[in-house]
């Protein structure tokens, strides 16, 4: 081939690279290893995450959900996984009405009229939503609620530091819900107020009541979740007057994987359609009148507005979409709520063991779904190491990571694959390393 | 019609409805063990208030095999790699390795929690470490996170940086007079997009006729003063080298700003040549296009900020860093120049184990090979279709080559048509009217992964479609004519747009 | 021409040559690690005279990526479960769980070697005695050997089980008096022909008007006194249960002969009735059929084989057993009267691993329900084609149906043309000319695996085909017109064969 | 739909069945079990497959190759696995061009004209070309080697006993090839010389000489081969004068599975292909002349002939002649020849060290591929119980299973996959275990 363009090295191919540019030594990266080789090295520092094969009880933003075996044979399919953005309709029609299957399930789960075709995940949809608040009202301050997920809360600061938006938070009182100071907070400078429910410490917020506020003073309420399953078992905060609603969708069929790939879903009201970042999938229809389905809206994006575009993204998350799609259309009607009513059963049964503990106690009072706060008598990373060492268990998370102050507290996630045998003895590990410390420290 | 037609012939294509009208009371796909706890009456847990009403009508129901069905029939719609050459310009569709698959789905990395502690995840904080070192190698930038999602994500990150670095390097005041980014006219839209989003305001240089960054308009811009950074892409979108890229460091570098670099286009580059050693203060890549991690229908997609050491503290926190205690790995939040997060947690991760996995089984003198072979491929083509289509730029190509509908238009054929005819001959389109400063571009990237049996198709198709353009142009402007669908009307959609599924008689949801 | 064609329409499908014409010298689609021992003159190792000289001239060379495309287009050709109902009869092709495939790859089992000692594979030998156990429970027959690798396999085993049985009972002299094996003129050709390897020669049963096993008849033949025993498919092949088995089962029983039944129709009768409650002795299971693993475009199946008490003496050997030292298990080769060996290690392994998976997924419940569901789409559709096709036996079906083409005859449209026609209609075929005793049969078999809208959309096809018909029969008779390939001839094919590829200038191979 | 057919039960499904045999209770057979409770349990029954995960030596007749990732993925397709038997050519042309493909590789690897589409495995196609063998000589004696594997001559022994086929076994020599009786053995009643190469133990047979004698008898000689991988590098039976060569595929991209599904290999001369047992594919054109495949020479089969038919097979190996396919054309041309050089040069490599080890030795001196019969100074069986308790290596397998009076000889089994670590741990191990027995059994 090279000789048939008249190039007798492949060195040739580079002669527009100015010579000194042009790397004469080979890169200093590993030699090629072969399939073996690879596989067994890569199993060996499998081996090396010791969390991935422990009973554990981490949630926080990521959760263990069952997956149904054939999630991953779909999203297997070379026609799904390696094609690219369906910019050709005419041979893309599986992509695309996937993604509008997709972007009505959304729509059906969160409660509202509209959903794109997926965001990067629920911390960067969120900073998104506030993005498009602004947008929205051309108000330019924001009132977030302490008990967002603080990754979530420090993705938004990176975003909106450069937009003018001034983010203001407000704390959440003993029951661990939003406090009181909200209603100060919101004034008609307000382009919204944003709350996460069930929030991070598990407390299920008064979306209805917090919309009023909000929407008393002219500015839109967004509501976060990142525990997708809840939204099989509580009210859809579209149905409670949210006007954004943006979520993690990871527990709809997506491996833990170290916190990615995820997907972010992002749902609005009809009349904000214009307004919404990232990709949208509708119905069209071909000469003979035969349905299908396109890319539309695309005024809205960076192709074609550049800089003046509702947002930059480009590739999003489709294939997690299309396994999220796989994953609710086979779980389905009757499997959405029974996920979510044996999280929610699990967690109160544990939440009860927990909080007959002798020097345990569960500081927030508010309604939970599937994750509580408990506090433990001794320090909650020790506490954790501990269980985690003697009994194998990854018994939560220590909330001094977040929160400094909380020295005690940590975050417990019970979903539909803790067993009730595992939630035993979670209860006694813990009963036991403390009984142990007190010892030691005693002696 | 379609004598000329090899690649391809029609056959039996399955219809599916939308799941929703599917859907049948009471079926179920799914099976759950019974709860194993004793019950605690719902409203204990959740006050009825807040529980949902609606029992989530419209929500299928469907048997597992109606699931499997319903998409196995649909993905027999959708072109992909694995059916053949996917020639998108700038989009880098290479084949996606199934090793790659194999290694994102070993239980200890796709089971393992993002908050396990560093002493639980030292696998995984060693994949990070090791990709970091090798894309810093790769690119000559010794600094990198990979927390960015995609692209656009890397370059928001990669410009906020810019933008740190002037502030803290120029104090408040002066950096606040220094908030215009330099994007050539060629750039993709997610680069004015991302600088933007960082608060910059955009002034476009222009290009030559040779397809290159206008020296002497970037002098002029650059002479303003209040020039924070110039985002170029090299090679740029034309699949042309900036053959000055030193001097436009240099000028730009003068003027007090700072070179960013798109690098969605490395695949010419990885083994050959180093952003690193051009001037190049911050790039991104997209491991979903020079890495070969599955673009997946649209995603997900990975894309690492890479700069100097000087920008590094800027970077997104948290870094993975090596303890000093041991061989192990940790987490350094403790960086107060950061720009902060981009993303919860790491990242993609399941995309950086199939980059990893990509690089380790290339190996140092795979890569290059790679890079070579993709380069050869865009420059037969550029050989092989220059009698038939207008090519712009007569500068060699490297790994895409940008031509045009220019004598097509004279019998009223276009790029749009030359595209939708290319589909009944069996093969995806290239990237159709980008980029933007080409009238018709029609912007060809073959990558490596296509033998040269499919290159001599792709060739003759193209010629032949060029002929139909002159004997039948209606065939050509009509096409796709094998398709189980044809063009859709994308106007009227866009006017009245359907977003989702409604039910016959629409209840609400909730 | 396809106006009530609503399954499918056409779309693009990719050609593909052989991969001995895409082969190109050097590319190679594999790598290893280099040999990490000294080298060996590998004429020390094996003489000059016993190697290999011709390079293996011929085998493909290609690259991974010309592979993976090779065979995702050339899969694109095939009709499959997953694309919709499959309505062969006698073939039971429901759908096949992914959980099953999940289960049969876990590594501890994909990688146990078969001669592993007892201790190192404890839990695959338990698999086999679960499944043995459950198949015992569902036919009724106590003794179960899973090595048969097919059900014609499971035929060989269970009738030279019958010959071995007799003669042991009858001693070599009287038993040599009874080799007739008698089998009904419905039966599937892998009857006769297994019984004919066991060294019986057959005489064949007439069915009656009414499709069923032709008593009679039956008396007369065992009346001579040579009749080792009586190979009857129950429901027969006709989808009709035998009324009279138990009357059946004693005549034969009376003449001196024993029972073997087909189970291969085991889908209509799971959880409903057991073969060992109706007086049968022997029987063969297709649990690449009844029990959904899958088919794989010809194989592997497994066919184990259940009997009596008073046969299991004579199983294949090895057995497993439970040590009576404790709860484990361990292999039993001390069976003197055993047949022998039918298969080397233990039989198609995997397909156990599937089975026991359908088997403990579906519950006790779930494989009755299954049994229902079939049984109930199979006497749908029987009432959904009456007024079109012709149905030789007014009986109601168990879990499949037979047409004829009798009314479509007249207009010169056969069976073939129907089933052809079908295929344009999204389709795949019924079973056609089987059994043979009914002219132009359609043996319909749509199992539990499909819903009510396909079971319409089918009946709705072959209705609009038998008007077809009559008003445009050449349409028929000359379809498939929406497949890639027409009608193959079968004939050419047959008279001068060619089996394999050859270079274009063959050298010969070796 | 019950009441649309005219029944208002389920029961009434089933009025044919005479009631008295309808089964009134459920079966005795487990209740349903969820996907994870499914998995969970047979991971659990997986974990006591300990030989699975330990390094092993262990051949006879099922080998560990490395299986390139793509193979499962191909055999995965819905399109493969999941159709028919291709009775319908016109949307079955993917499994019928790779079943032709299948048929060329095994042609160009046997050196051999013909080849079927698959028997379940070598076993039975060994026993199947003996029938054929007797078919196409109709003579009624077999000669057959005692280095042929065990199981197969039992497997053999089964099919031909009601043949009136009269086998006759004829010994091996002190090199472990078969023995001179062999001239006197083949007489001008035998249909056919049967012998395995490499044979059981691990020798190359002289096929060559063995074809020339059969050939001046009359006989034919019949070839099979249980590690197909040596076919890389051996001369292939058929330029030795093969007339029917058998062999097990599993070595082509199978993985062990504890015995199966494997695939046989079948092939043979041109003048015979009419007495071939099994499906074969050939091409056919259409009436545009277009290129296709379908199943042929259906009168040799029972559909048809019924028990006049060359075989009752039916349903052969489809699936796992497709993965072989897979693996052959991935392997290509320099792969299997490299696989089969690393075979055999580790195999050297261990019978050198071994040989080596005091008080060990290698009774048979012939060539050979891949194994090798090691003789050791005590009880082959507890030396491998203790090799795999102490050292966790699956050490081979003692020939005591097949040949009682060989209690000091075991096969071992060397492959590719077996790195030169294992083997020196092999080595080592060795030598621990029988010195430490030697102490005990000296105390
Ligand atoms: C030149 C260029 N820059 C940036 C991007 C954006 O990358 P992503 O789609 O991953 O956000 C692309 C991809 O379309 C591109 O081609
Ligand atoms: C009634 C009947 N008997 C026996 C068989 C043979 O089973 P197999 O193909 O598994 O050998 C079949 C399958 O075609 C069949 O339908």
């Amino acid at each position: 081939m090279l000789r048939q363009i008249g190039l007798s090295s492949p060195d040739e191919l580079f002669e527009t690279v100015p010579v000194e540019l042009r790397l004469t030594r080979p890169l200093d990266t590993p030699a090629a290893l072969s399939e073996i080789e690879l596989l067994s090295r890569f199993r060996g520092l499998a081996t090396r995450n010791t969390a991935a094969t422990r009973p554990g009880f981490l949630g926080a933003g990521a959760y263990s959900h069952y997956i149904p075996t054939i999630v991953d044979h779909i999203i297997s399919r070379s026609e799904f996984f390696t094609a690219y953005t369906p910019y050709q309709p005419e041979i893309s029609q599986g992509t695309l009405q996937a993604i509008f299957e997709f972007q009505t399930l959304v729509c059906q789960l969160t409660g509202m009229e509209v959903a794109n075709a997926s965001m990067y995940d629920g911390s960067t949809a969120l900073a998104e939503a506030v993005l498009m608040a602004e947008r929205v009202t051309r108000r330019s301050k924001v009132v977030a609620c302490d008990a967002i997920h603080p990754e979530y809360l420090e993705v938004v600061n990176t975003y909106v530091q450069h937009a003018g938006i001034h983010l203001e938070r407000v704390g959440f009182d003993e029951n661990g819900q939003i406090s009181k100071a909200v209603d100060s907070a919101i004034d008609d400078q307000t382009a919204a107020l944003v709350v996460q429910s069930p929030n991070f410490f598990g407390c299920v917020e008064d979306i209805t009541m917090l919309a009023q506020k909000a929407h008393d003073r002219g500015a839109l309420l967004i509501v976060v979740v990142t525990e997708a399953i809840s939204l099989g078992l509580l009210k859809p905060p579209g149905a409670c007057g949210a006007d954004i609603v943006v979520a993690e969708g990871q527990s709809f069929g997506v491996p833990l994987s170290f916190g990615g790939p995820y997907v972010g879903l992002f749902a609005t009201l009809e009349k904000y359609a214009r307004q919404i970042p990232g990709r949208l999938v509708g119905e069209a229809f071909d000469k003979e009148g035969r349905r299908g389905f396109v890319l539309t809206l695309a005024t809205r994006e960076q192709h074609i507005r550049r800089e003046k575009a509702t947002s930059n993204i480009c590739t999003n998350e489709g294939l997690i979409a299309l396994a999220a799609t796989v994953y609710l259309e086979t779980m389905g009607r009757q499997g959405l709520q029974e996920v979510a009513r044996q999280c929610a059963q699990k967690a109160a049964y544990a939440a009860r063991r927990i909080g007959e503990l002798e020097g345990f106690s569960l500081p927030f009072s508010a309604p939970r779904f599937n994750e509580l706060v408990v506090r433990a008598p001794m320090n909650a990373s020790d506490l954790l190491a501990r269980l985690a060492s003697q009994n194998n268990i990854t018994g939560g998370l220590a909330l001094s990571r977040y929160f400094p102050d909380r020295l005690n507290d940590f975050l417990l996630c019970v979903t539909e694959l803790n067993t009730r045998s595992e939630i035993d003895s979670l209860v006694e590990g813990l009963a036991k390393v403390v009984a142990n410390s007190l010892l030691t420290t005693g002696a | 019609m379609d004598s000329d037609i090899t690649k391809v012939t029609t056959h039996l294509s399955h219809n599916e409805a939308l799941i929703f009208d599917r859907s049948q009371s009471g079926r179920v796909g799914y099976r759950l063990p019974p709860l194993d706890v004793d019950e605690t009456p719902i409203e204990q847990i959740v006050p009825a208030e807040f529980q949902r009403t609606d029992d989530l009508e419209g929500v299928p129901e469907v048997s597992e095999v109606d699931v499997i069905r319903h998409f196995i029939r649909m993905s027999t719609w959708n072109y992909s790699i694995d059916l053949g050459m996917y020639p998108l310009g700038s989009c880098t569709m290479k084949y996606n390795s199934r090793l790659n698959e194999a290694v994102a789905r070993i239980p200890g990395f796709a089971n393992l929690h993002p908050l396990a502690s560093e002493e639980d995840a030292q696998g995984a904080l060693q994949v990070i470490y090791e990709l970091e070192q090798h894309l810093a190698e790769i690119t000559g930038l010794p600094a990198v996170s990979l927390q960015p999602a995609a692209g656009a994500h890397g370059e928001m990150t990669g410009v906020m940086i810019v933008r740190a670095f002037i502030d803290a390097r120029d104090g408040e005041g002066a950096s606040a007079r220094r908030r215009t980014m330099l994007i050539p006219d060629s750039a993709h839209g997610t680069n004015p997009a991302s600088a933007h989003l960082s608060g910059f305001s955009v002034k476009t240089i222009k290009s030559t006729s040779a397809g290159l960054t206008d020296l002497d308009h970037l002098r002029q811009l650059c002479a303003a003063g209040d020039v924070a950074g110039f985002m170029l892409t090299n090679p740029n979108t034309l699949g042309l080298f900036e053959t000055k890229i030193q001097e436009i460091c240099r000028i730009v570098h003068e003027a007090g700003g700072l070179v960013y670099m798109d690098g969605a286009n490395m695949n010419a580059l990885v083994g050959v040549a180093r952003p690193g050693d051009m001037g190049v203060d911050v790039i991104h890549l997209n491991l979903h296009k020079t890495f070969s991690t599955p673009h997946g229908g649209g995603g997900p997609g990975c894309g690492p900020c890479c700069c100097t050491k000087e920008l590094e503290p800027f970077l997104p926190v948290p870094r993975v860093v090596k303890r000093d205690t041991d061989e192990g790995y940790r987490l350094d939040f403790d960086r107060p120049q950061s720009i902060g997060r981009v993303k919860a947690f790491f990242g993609n991760y399941g995309m950086m184990l199939r980059a990893l996995a990509y690089i380790q089984t290339h190996g140092n003198d795979g890569l290059r090979e790679a890079t070579e072979a993709a380069v050869l491929n865009a420059r037969y083509i550029a050989h092989g279709l220059a009698n038939d289509y207008d090519r712009p730029f007569p500068t060699p190509p490297m790994h895409e080559v940008v031509f045009t509908d220019k004598r097509q238009t004279r019998k009223g054929v276009h790029t749009l048509d030359i595209a939708k005819r290319l589909i009944d001959y069996g093969f995806h389109p290239m990237t159709i009217y980008f980029p933007l400063i080409v009238p018709g571009a029609m912007l060809i990237e073959p990558t490596e992964s296509v033998g040269r049996q499919e290159l001599d198709q792709f060739i003759d198709s193209m010629a032949s479609i060029a002929r139909e353009a002159v004997e039948d142009p209606e065939l050509v402007r009509n096409a796709p004519h094998l398709t189980r669908i044809g063009r859709l009307d994308e106007a009227a959609a866009a006017r009245r747009p359907v977003l989702r599924w409604q039910p016959k008689t629409s209840t609400g949801t909730a």
